[in-house]
C-alpha cells in the first residue's frame, strides 16, 4: 500500500468512525465538534494529497478509484462547506430544537447523516470508475434526504420523496448509459470497463452513435442529480425545506455532483465524433434550464426557493459553458463550481437566519430586516450582489470568462445569456427590495432571535473568499485550475 | 441446447412484459406487490439460463440475490408497510388512464425498438436478434414503471414503479453484458436502501406528524417534552 | 510626479471609504464621516490636479495597474479626453463632498450617515477608475461597482415606498444597461480576440452592430428617451448629494463611453442621425416633462434628460459633419457637446444641491409649497438663481457659450452636400430651439414659484438659511458657472482649440459697465424716493399667498398647447336621483396624466414578461407525479432524438 | 481693426436706439390713431411719459425681493449691450468682439428672463399671469426665430450681424430670399414687441394683457427703464429686418456726411416700417390667447419654405 491508499482508506475509516463516535455521544456539543472535526481532518488529508503526491494516481488498486486535481479541487471545496456548515450547524439545530422545528431525538441521526454525506461526496469525486461514481452519488441522494426530512413537517417528507423519486427514476436511465458504454468497451477491447481513465484512453475509438445514446442517458440522470430543467422540480422544495446548513451543503457540492458527472462523460465523448450534437444539446438544456429558472424567479415569493432556483440557473450555465467547451471557457467552468458553491452556500444560511427570525421564508412574514436582523440583510445584499455577477465577486470574473467564450458559438446565445441574466438579476433585485425594505412599526410581537457568531462567521468567510477571489487570483489557483483542463484533456 | 434458450427466454421476455402491464392496470396494492415479487423472480429465471448458457457464476449470484431481495425480503416488507398503513387500493390515475397508459408503452416499445436496433447493431457481438428484443424489452421496462410513479397517486405505488424500473435496468444489463460483481452488488443494495427510505416515508405522506414519529419512534414523545435551558433573547 | 497624483488620489478615496465605514455605529461616527470627506476633498483635487496636466499638456498617461489573469487586466490610460471627464468628476466631487459635511447630517438614522459617505467615495472612485479604464474588462468591472454603489445610494431611504420604486427601476434598467454594454464589448471581443478597447477592426456592419449596442447600453445610463424612466424616480428618491454626483456625473460616463467609442471606430452618417435624433427627442421632451413636474428634485431630474440630448446633439452633430468631411465644424459640434458635459455637470450639481438645501429647509420637494425663500434663504437663493440663469443658456454664463457653439454648427449646416441631412439638421434645429427657450420658461417657473412672492406654506415661512459649509460647497460651483461662461474663449484659448465663440469677458465687462452706468445714472437723473408698500390685488384688502400664480398656473399655457403631448385621462362618474337622469345627484371625476412611456411601453413589457412568468412560475407548482411526468416526456423527446440521429 | 473706430461706432450705435427708439413707439400708436379716426398723441409723447416717470417716485412691493430692484438695469443693460450688435447707420469693419446672432437673441433673452421673475416677485396674480404668458409665448416663437436666423446664416455664411448686413448690401438685386424672411421677421416682431393680435400694449385688462401684465408692478424710474427697453427692443428687431431686405443707405464709410445720410436714409425707411406695423395692427384683431399657435405656425412655414429654397437652390 502506498499513501495514496492509506490516505483513501483513512477516509473512510475516519468517516466511520466518528460516524459512530457522534452516534455514541449523548451531548449535542460533541457532536458538532465531531462533525467540524471530520471535515477538517479531510481538509488536511486532501492538502496533504495536493502538495506531497504526484497526481493523477489510482487509489486502492487501480479499478475504482482515481485522484486527479479536479477531484482534489472537489473535495476542498466540499470539505470546506461542510466545516462551515457544522459551525453553523452548532446554533442552528440547537435553536431549532428550541422552536420544536426539529425532534431531539433526531439529534444523532443529523450528525451521523451530515457525516456520511460528507463521505459519500469524498469518494463521489474520487470515484473513477463511472459505475461506483453512480453508486455513490445515489447514496449522496439517500443520506441528503435524510437530512432534509430530519425537520418535523409534512412538507419535509414531500419535499425527500420528491428528491428521490425524480433523481432515482433519472439515475436509472443513467446506468442504462453506462451499461452501454460498457457493454461497448466490452466489444472494442474485449474486456469490459466503466473506469474513466481507461475511457479516456480508448475514446477515440468508441462508435459516436452509441456514445451519443450513452452520454444521453447517463446525461438524464446526472441532469437530474443536478437539477436542470425539466428534471429540476426536487431542487427548488427540498433546499427550501431543508433546514439552513444542509441546504448550503446539498446546494454548493450536492448539486456539483451532477454536472461534474457530465463533465467526466463530456471529456469522454469529446474524443469521438459525436461532440458536435452534445455541444448543442448542452447548450440547448443549459439555455432551456437558465430560462425556466429566471422566468420562475421573477415570481417566486418565497426565499429559499428562489435560491434554489438560482442553483437551476447557474447549473445551467454550466452546462452552457461545458457545450462550448473550449479550453478557457472548461477553466472558466470549473472556477465556476467553487464560485457558486460559496456564493450560493453563504445565501442559504443567511436565508436560514431569516427563517429562524420570522418562522418562515415567505416575503410576506419577513419586514424590519435592518431592525432585528443587519447582518443578514447585509449579507444577503451581498450574497445577492455576488448571485447576480457583480464585481468584486467571484462569479463575476467566471461569468464573463465564459460569455467571452460563448461568442465563439453564436453571439445569438450571448445575447440570450445575457436577456436571462437580466432576469434573474432583477428577480434577485425586487425580492430584495420587497424584502429589506418592508417595514412596519409594530415589531413588539416579533421576538428578536439572537445570532451568535457561530452562524455569523461562516457567512463571513463565505463571503470573503468569494469577494476576495473576485479581486484576487492567487497564482496556486490558476495552476490547479490549468492541471486540471489539461488533465480532461480538452483542448 | 441453443434454441430452447432462446425460446425460453423469448417466453420469460413476453411475461416480465405481461408483469409491467398488469403493475401499471392494477389498482389493489397487494396485488401490485405480488406481481411485482413475481416479475423479480422472472428476471431471477432469466438470470439463471443466461448462467446455465455461458456458465458466468456472477450471474448465478445475481440470481441468488435477487430471488433474496427482491422475490422475498422487499415485497415482505412492503406488504407489511401497506398492512401498517391500511391502504388497499389506489384509485386515483394522473395525466394517463390505465389504458391510455399501455398504449402510450406500447409506442414507447417501438420507439425504444427503432432508437436501439441501430445501436445494438453497431455491436459485433450481438448477431441475434434476441438481444436487440432484450434490450428493447429492458429499456421499455425502466419507462413503464416510470410510467407508473407519475400515473400513480400513493407513495407504495410509485414504489414499486421505481422497483420496477429497477428490473428493467437489469433486465437490460442481463441481455448486453455482465458488470463485476462488486458492482452489482452495491447497486442492489443502493436501490434497496433508497427503496426503504422512500418506503418509509410514505408513511409519513399519509400520516400526521405526530404519528409519524410515533410510529417510527415511540421514545420520541417522552423526549419531545424537555425544553433545553437556554432561553433565546 | 504628475502619476503618482493619480494613484494617490485613488488611494485617498479608498482610505476614506473605509474610514467611513469602519467608524459605523462606533463612538467616533461623526469625526469618521468629516475625516473621509475631507480625504475625498483632498483626494478629488489631487486628481483635478493630475487631469489639468494631462488637459494643459495634451499628455497621456497610461498604466496596466494589475491583472487578475491574463485576459482580465486593470489597465488605465488617460489622454485629453478622459482627463477632462476627470476633471469634470473631481470638480463637481471637491464640491459635493464639502457640501456633505453639514448635508449628511440630516439624515434621521445615525448609522447611515457613514454609509452614505463611504459608498459616496466608493461611487466617485468607481466613476474615476471607468473614465480611466483602457480595457473593456476594466471598464465594465468599474461600470458595475458604479453601478452597485449608486443603487445603494438611492436605496439609502428604502423604507419609502417611492425609494422602493425608484429602487427597482433603477436596478433593472441599470442593469439593461450593462447587458448591452456586455454584448457590445463581447462582440468586439469575439471580433478582436482581446479585451484591449483600441483593437476595433473597421468592418462596417460589425462596427455598426457594436455602435448599436454600445448606444443602447450607454443611452440607457444617460437616461436618454424612451429609455429615461428611472432618472425622475432616482434622483428624487436618492439624498441631494448623490444626485449631483448622479445627474451631474454618472450620467455623463455613459457620455464618456459612447463619445471614446466614437473616437475609435469608423464612423458613419446613419450612427449620427440617430445620435441626433435620440438627442433631440430627449431634449425637447425633457424639457416639456419638466414644465409639467412640480417636484423640485424630479423637474431637476427632466432636465437632466433634456441636457442629455442636448450634449447628444452635439455628439450626432460631430459625427454627420465629421463623416461628411467637415473636420473643423464637427470639432466645433463636439467640443460643444463636451463642453455642455461640463457645464451640465456644474450647473446640475449646483442645482440639485441647491435644491438639497432648499428640501431640508422646507421639509417638502413639492414647490407649490414653496414661495418667498428668497428673503430666507438670500444665499442659496442667489446660487440656485445662478445655476437656473445657466442651465437656461443665458450670457454669460457657461450653459450658454456651449449652446452656441451647437447653434452655430446648425448654422453652418449649409455646407453639407446632402440636403436630406441639412433638412434634418434643420429640423433638429428647430426643436433644439423650442428646448432652449422652453427650459428658460420652465427655470423662471422654478426660481419664480420657490423663491420669490409669499411662502406658500408655514414650513416655507419657518426656512432658516442651510449651515455655511453647503453655501461654500454650492458656491464653488456657481463660481464656476461664471468663470467658465466668461473666460470661455480664453480657456479654449488655453487649450489650445480656436473656437469661433464670441468673447465673452468683453461682454459681460459691457454687460456690468453698463449695469453700474445706469445705476449711477439713475440715482442722479431719477427721483430716488422709494415706497414699500402691498401689492395691488384688485381691491382686495389682504394679499395673501393664495392669490399667487402657482406652479401649475404658470405652465397652463404651455401644457395647453401641448396638450398633444400631456394626454390626460377623464373618468368621470354620476349619479342620478331619478331613472332619467334628469335630476343629479352626485358624482366623481378625476383627471390623470398619462405617462405615455411608462404606461405604454414600461408597464406593457413589464406586464408580459410578469405574466409569461407567472405562467412559468405556476408549471413547476404541482407535485411529484407532475415532474416525473416531464421527466418522461423529456426522456421520450431525448430517445427519438436518439432515433434520429442513430 | 482699428479700436478708437469701433469705439465709436459703438457709442453712436447706442446712443441711437438710445434716443430714437421711443420715437417708433408714439409713431405706431399715432399710425393706429389715424386709422381709428383720431388724433392720437404727439410724436414726443413716449419721451414725455418717460420722463414723467423718472421723476416719480418708485413703488416697491412689501413682498418683492431685490429681483425686483435689479430687474429694470438688468434690463436696460442687456438691451444696451444687444444694441452694439445691431448696425442701423454705420456698418463697422468685420469683429467678433460684437454681433453675433445667437448672443444677439439670447442677450434678450436674458432680459426676458429677469423681466418674467420679476412678474412674479411681487406676489400678485397678474404678474404671474403675464410672465406665464410671455414664456410661453416666447418658448413657441423661438423656433421660428432660430429657423431665420439660421436662413440668413445659410444664406451669407455667417453667424454676425454685421456681416450679414454687409453680405446684404452686396447683393446689388433684391433678393427673393429677404422677402420670405422679413415675412417671418415681421411676425417675429409683432410678437416680440407684444402687438396686436398677440398683445395689446394699449389695454390694461387682463383677458388680453401680456407684457403690460408683467410689469404692472413697476413703477416710476423702473417702469421708464422697462419701457425703455421694450422700445429698443423694437428698434432692434426693426433694424435687423430693414438691414437685410433693403439694406441701402447703411454707410461703410466714417465721415460726418455719409453718417448722417444713412441716419436719413435709416429713418426714413423705419418710418416706412413703423407705419406698416401700425396699419398692420390695426387691420388685426387680438387673438386668443389659445390660437397663437396658429400664427406662429405660419411663420414657422414661411420660415422652413424659406430654408427649402435656399437649401434646393
Amino acid at each position: 500500500m502506498n499513501s495514496l491508499d492509506i490516505i483513501l482508506a483513512l477516509y473512510a475509516v475516519l468517516g466511520a468512525a466518528i460516524t459512530v463516535a457522534t452516534c455514541l455521544s449523548k451531548s449535542h456539543k460533541t457532536q458538532n465538534t465531531l462533525s467540524m472535526i471530520l471535515p477538517v481532518c479531510y481538509l488536511a488529508l486532501t492538502l496533504y494529497i495536493l502538495m506531497a503526491t504526484q497526481l493523477p494516481a489510482y487509489g486502492l488498486g487501480s479499478d475504482y478509484f482515481l485522484i486527479d486535481h479536479l477531484s482534489i479541487y472537489e473535495i476542498l471545496i466540499a470539505a470546506t462547506l461542510f466545516l462551515l456548515a457544522a459551525v453553523y450547524s452548532r446554533q442552528y439545530v440547537k435553536d431549532s430544537i428550541f422552536i420544536h422545528e426539529m425532534d431531539e431525538s433526531n439529534l444523532r441521526l443529523y450528525y451521523a447523516a451530515f457525516n456520511m454525506l460528507l463521505m459519500a461526496v469524498v469518494y463521489v469525486f474520487l470515484a473513477d470508475n463511472l459505475a461506483l461514481f453512480w453508486i455513490l452519488a445515489e447514496l449522496t441522494t439517500a443520506f441528503s434526504a435524510i437530512l432534509i426530512v430530519i425537520l418535523n413537517a409534512p412538507k419535509n417528507i414531500g419535499a425527500a420523496l420528491k428528491y428521490i423519486f425524480i433523481t432515482s427514476t433519472c439515475m436509472l436511465f443513467a446506468f442504462i448509459g453506462l451499461i452501454l458504454i460498457f457493454t461497448l468497451t466490452e466489444d472494442l477491447i474485449g474486456v469490459g470497463t466503466l473506469n474513466w481513465s481507461m475511457l479516456m484512453s480508448v475514446a477515440g475509438g468508441l462508435s459516436p452513435g452509441i456514445m451519443f445514446a450513452a452520454f444521453i442517458f447517463t446525461f438524464v440522470g446526472f441532469a437530474a442529480k443536478s437539477g436542470i430543467v425539466p428534471f429540476h422540480a426536487w431542487l427548488p422544495t427540498a433546499y427550501s425545506k431543508a433546514p439552513g446548513p444542509i441546504s448550503a451543503i446539498l446546494s454548493g457540492t450536492v448539486t456539483t455532483i451532477g454536472v461534474y458527472g457530465i463533465l467526466r462523460m463530456y471529456t469522454i465523448v469529446a474524443q469521438t465524433a459525436a461532440i458536435g450534437k452534445i455541444q448543442i444539446l448542452l447548450i440547448a438544456f443549459g439555455v432551456i434550464s437558465m430560462i425556466i429558472a429566471a422566468l420562475t424567479m421573477l415570481r417566486e415569493p418565497n426565499l429559499k426557493k428562489l435560491i434554489g432556483y438560482s442553483s437551476i440557473e447557474h447549473m445551467g450555465f454550466v452546462l452552457v459553458g461545458l457545450g462550448i467547451g473550449t479550453s478557457v471557457a472548461m477553466f472558466w467552468v470549473v472556477f465556476y463550481f467553487l464560485a457558486h458553491a460559496f456564493t450560493k452556500s453563504s445565501l442559504f444560511l443567511s436565508a436560514g437566519i431569516i427563517k429562524h427570525q420570522y418562522g418562515s421564508v415567505r416575503l410576506e412574514y419577513i419586514k424590519n430586516v435592518f431592525q432585528l436582523q443587519s447582518f443578514a440583510g447585509w449579507s444577503l445584499i451581498l450574497g445577492a450582489f455576488s448571485i447576480i455577477g457583480m464585481p468584486v465577486s467571484a462569479i463575476f470574473l467566471a461569468k464573463l470568462g465564459i460569455l467571452a467564450q460563448s461568442t465563439l458559438v453564436s453571439p445569438v446565445l450571448t445575447v440570450v445569456l445575457l436577456t436571462v441574466f437580466l432576469f434573474a438579476a432583477a428577480a434577485f433585485g425586487v425580492f430584495m427590495i420587497k424584502m429589506l425594505s418592508r417595514k412596519e412599526d409594530s415589531t413588539a410581537d416579533v421576538p428578536y432571535f439572537h445570532v451568535g457568531w457561530g452562524m455569523k462567521i461562516p457567512i463571513a468567510i463565505l463571503l470573503a473568499i468569494v469577494f476576495v477571489l473576485g479581486l484576487f487570483f492567487p497564482e496556486q489557483l490558476t495552476t490547479l485550475l490549468n492541471t486540471i483542463v489539461s488533465e480532461l484533456g480538452v483542448t | 441446447m441453443i434454441l430452447p434458450t432462446e425460446q425460453l427466454t423469448q417466453i420469460l421476455m413476453v411475461m416480465v412484459l405481461a408483469t409491467a402491464a398488469i403493475i401499471i392496470m392494477k389498482r389493489d396494492i397487494r396485488s401490485l406487490i405480488k406481481t411485482y415479487a413475481f416479475q423479480s423472480l422472472l428476471v431471477a429465471v432469466m438470470a439463471l439460463v443466461f448462467y446455465i448458457e455461458t456458465g458466468a457464476v456472477t450471474l448465478l449470484l445475481l440470481a441468488v440475490v435477487f430471488i433474496i431481495s427482491k422475490v422475498w425480503i422487499i415485497p415482505h416488507f412492503m406488504g407489511k408497510v401497506q398492512q401498517k398503513l391500511n391502504i388497499k387500493r389506489d384509485i386515483k390515475f394522473h395525466f394517463l388512464s390505465p389504458i391510455t397508459a399501455l398504449i402510450v408503452s406500447l409506442f414507447i416499445l417501438l420507439f425504444v425498438y427503432l432508437a436501439f436496433t441501430p445501436l445494438i447493431a453497431e455491436l459485433n457481438r450481438f448477431n441475434s436478434t434476441l438481444f436487440t428484443l432484450g434490450a428493447t424489452v429492458g429499456v421499455s421496462i425502466v419507462f413503464m414503471g416510470m410510467i407508473v410513479i407519475f400515473t400513480r397517486k400513493q407513495t407504495l405505488t410509485n414504489v414499486v414503479g421505481y422497483l420496477t424500473m429497477e428490473n428493467g435496468v437489469v433486465l437490460f444489463s442481463l441481455f448486453l453484458t455482465e458488470l463485476p460483481m462488486l458492482i452489482e452488488i452495491l447497486i442492489i443494495i443502493d436501490l434497496i436502501m433508497l427503496t426503504l427510505i422512500a418506503t418509509v416515508l410514505a408513511f409519513g405522506i399519509d400520516s400526521t406528524i405526530e404519528e409519524f414519529h410515533a410510529r417510527l419512534n415511540p421514545f420520541s414523545r417522552e423526549q419531545q417534552t424537555k425544553k433545553p435551558e437556554e432561553t433565546t433573547q | 510626479m504628475i502619476e503618482t497624483l493619480f494613484s494617490l488620489s485613488l488611494i485617498v478615496l479608498l482610505i476614506a471609504a473605509t474610514i467611513s465605514l469602519l467608524g459605523t455605529k462606533t463612538s467616533y461616527s461623526k469625526i469618521a464621516r468629516r475625516i473621509s470627506l475631507v480625504l475625498a476633498t483632498t483626494a478629488s483635487i489631487f486628481m483635478l490636479a493630475f487631469a489639468a496636466e494631462i488637459l494643459l499638456t495634451d499628455g497621456n498617461y497610461s498604466v496596466l495597474a494589475y491583472q487578475i489573469t491574463p485576459t482580465f487586466q486593470f489597465s488605465f490610460m488617460v489622454d485629453r479626453l478622459a482627463a477632462f471627464f476627470l476633471s469634470i468628476i473631481s470638480i463637481v466631487s471637491v464640491a459635493v463632498s464639502i457640501y456633505s459635511i453639514p448635508y449628511v447630517e440630516h439624515e434621521e438614522h445615525e448609522d447611515r450617515k457613514n454609509l452614505i459617505v463611504g459608498l459616496m467615495c466608493f461611487f466617485i472612485l468607481s466613476m474615476l477608475l471607468v473614465i480611466a479604464s483602457f480595457s473593456m474588462f476594466s471598464f465594465l468591472f468599474f461600470w458595475e461597482i458604479m453601478a452597485l454603489s449608486s443603487f445603494l445610494l438611492v436605496m439609502t431611504d428604502f423604507e419609502k415606498k417611492e425609494t422602493q420604486k425608484a429602487g427597482i427601476f433603477y436596478f433593472v434598467m441599470t442593469h439593461l444597461s450593462t447587458l448591452f454594454l456586455f454584448f457590445a464589448f463581447l462582440f468586439i471581443y469575439l471580433q478582436t480576440g482581446t479585451f484591449d478597447i483600441a483593437a476595433i477592426r473597421a468592418d462596417p456592419l460589425v462596427t455598426s452592430i457594436a455602435f448599436g449596442f454600445l448606444f443602447l447600453g450607454f443611452g440607457i445610463k444617460a437616461g436618454i428617451i424612451p429609455f429615461h424612466k428611472w432618472l425622475p424616480y432616482a434622483h428624487p428618491a436618492s439624498p441631494s448629494n448623490i444626485s449631483a454626483l448622479m445627474s451631474g456625473v454618472m450620467i455623463k460616463v455613459a457620455i464618456y463611453g459612447l463619445v471614446r467609442f466614437l473616437f475609435l471606430l469608423p464612423l458613419q452618417t446613419w450612427w449620427g442621425i440617430l445620435i441626433l435624433a435620440m438627442g433631440t427627442l430627449s431634449a425637447v421632451l425633457g424639457v416639456i416633462y419638466a414644465i409639467k413636474e412640480h417636484d423640485i428634485k424630479r423637474l431637476l431630474a427632466y432636465h437632466s434628460i433634456e441636457n442629455i440630448g442636448i450634449i447628444l446633439i452635439g455628439v450626432g452633430l460631430y459625427v454627420i459633419f465629421t463623416v461628411e468631411g467637415f473636420q473643423s465644424i464637427g470639432m466645433l459640434a463636439l467640443l460643444g457637446g463636451l463642453f455642455h458635459t461640463l457645464n451640465h455637470a456644474i450647473f446640475k450639481s449646483l442645482l440639485f444641491m441647491t435644491s438639497g438645501s432648499i428640501v431640508n429647509a422646507t421639509g417638502t420637494r413639492n414647490i407649490e409649497e414653496m414661495g418667498g425663500l428668497i428673503k430666507r434663504m438670500p444665499k442659496t437663493a442667489m446660487l440656485f438663481l445662478i445655476g437656473a440663469v445657466s442651465i437656461s443658456a443665458l450670457p454669460p454664463f457657461n450653459g450658454f457659450i456651449s449652446e452656441l457653439m451647437i447653434f452655430q454648427t446648425f448654422f453652418q449646416s449649409s455646407v453639407l452636400s446632402n440636403s436630406f441631412l441639412e433638412l434634418l439638421l434643420l429640423l433638429a434645429l428647430a426643436v433644439f430651439a423650442l428646448t432652449s427657450a422652453l427650459a428658460a420658461a420652465c427655470f423662471v417657473k422654478a426660481f419664480g414659484v420657490t423663491f420669490l412672492a409669499l411662502p406658500r406654506s408655514h414650513e416655507a415661512k419657518a426656512a432658516k438659511e442651510s449651515p455655511k459649509l453647503m453655501i461654500i460647497g454650492s458656491a464653488i460651483l456657481a463660481g464656476l458657472c461664471v468663470v467658465l461662461g466668461i473666460f470661455s474663449s480664453q480657456i479654449f484659448g488655453l487649450l489650445g482649440f480656436s473656437i469661433a465663440v464670441p468673447n465673452m469677458l468683453f461682454i459681460g465687462v459691457i454687460l456690468a459697465g453698463f449695469y453700474g452706468l445706469i445705476f449711477l445714472a439713475m440715482r442722479e437723473i431719477a427721483n430716488r424716493n422709494e415706497r414699500v408698500t402691498e401689492t395691488w390685488g384688485c381691491g382686495y384688502p389682504m394679499q395673501n399667498s393664495k392669490m399667487e400664480y402657482t406652479a401649475s398656473g404658470f405652465s397652463e399655457p404651455i401644457v395647453t398647447i401641448l396638450k398633444g403631448i400631456f394626454r390626460t385621462q377623464k373618468t368621470s362618474e354620476r349619479s342620478f336621483h331619478d331613472d332619467k337622469k334628469s335630476v343629479f345627484k352626485e358624482g366623481k371625476a378625476e383627471i390623470h396624466l398619462l405617462k405615455f412611456f411608462e404606461e405604454r411601453l414600461y408597464l406593457p413589457v413589464a406586464n408580459a414578461v410578469k405574466k409569461i412568468a407567472e405562467k412559468v412560475n405556476s408549471m413547476q407548482r404541482g407535485d411529484v407525479d407532475l415532474h416525473v411526468a416531464y421527466g418522461f416526456v423529456m426522456i421520450v423527446i431525448l430517445l427519438l432524438i436518439i432515433w434520429w440521429f442513430a | 481693426m482699428n479700436i478708437a473706430l469701433l469705439l465709436a461706432y459703438g457709442i453712436i450705435n447706442t446712443l441711437f436706439v438710445l434716443l430714437v427708439s421711443p420715437l417708433f413707439i408714439s409713431l405706431i400708436k399715432k399710425v393706429k390713431a389715424y386709422a381709428q379716426g383720431r388724433r392720437g398723441p404727439s410724436l414726443l409723447q413716449t419721451y414725455r411719459n418717460l420722463a414723467k416717470l423718472l421723476k416719480k417716485e418708485t413703488v416697491y412691493s412689501q413682498n418683492s425681493s431685490w429681483i425686483m430692484r435689479a430687474t429694470p438695469i438688468i434690463n436696460l443693460a442687456a438691451l444696451l449691450v444687444a444694441s452694439l450688435f445691431v448696425p442701423l447707420i454705420y456698418l463697422p469693419e468685420p469683429t467678433d468682439l460684437v454681433g453675433n446672432i445667437i448672443l444677439f437673441l439670447y442677450l434678450l433673452a436674458l432680459a426676458k428672463f429677469f423681466m418674467a421673475l420679476a412678474g412674479l416677485d411681487a406676489g400678485s396674480s397678474f404678474g404671474g399671469m403675464g410672465s406665464s404668458r410671455e414664456m410661453a409665448i416666447s418658448a413657441l416663437i423661438e423656433p421660428i426665430i432660430m429657423l431665420v436666423f439660421a436662413s440668413l446664416a445659410f444664406a451669407y455664411k455667417t453667424v454676425s450681424i454685421p456681416d450679414m448686413f454687409r453680405g446684404a448690401l452686396a447683393n446689388n438685386v433684391f433678393d427673393p430670399v429677404a422677402v420670405l424672411v422679413a415675412v417671418s421677421l415681421f411676425i417675429v416682431i409683432v410678437v416680440e414687441s407684444s402687438r396686436v393680435p398677440v398683445d395689446n400694449p394699449e389695454t390694461h385688462l387682463e383677458l388680453t394683457m401680456i407684457h403690460e401684465a408683467m410689469i404692472l408692478e413697476q413703477s416710476g424710474k423702473n417702469l421708464a427703464m422697462m419701457e425703455l427697453s421694450s422700445a429698443m427692443k423694437q428698434l432692434l428687431l426693426m433694424g435687423v429686418l430693414l438691414n437685410i431686405l433693403v439694406p441701402w443707405g447703411l454707410t461703410t464709410d466714417f465721415s460726418p456726411v455719409s453718417l448722417a445720410v444713412a441716419l436719413a436714409v435709416f429713418l426714413l425707411k423705419a418710418v416706412i416700417l413703423a407705419v406698416v406695423i401700425g396699419l398692420f395692427e390695426s387691420c388685426a384683431a387680438k387673438s386668443r390667447f389659445f390660437r397663437l399657435p396658429g400664427l406662429f405656425a405660419i411663420a414657422l412655414f414661411l420660415a422652413v419654405v424659406t430654408l427649402i429654397i435656399e437649401v434646393f437652390a
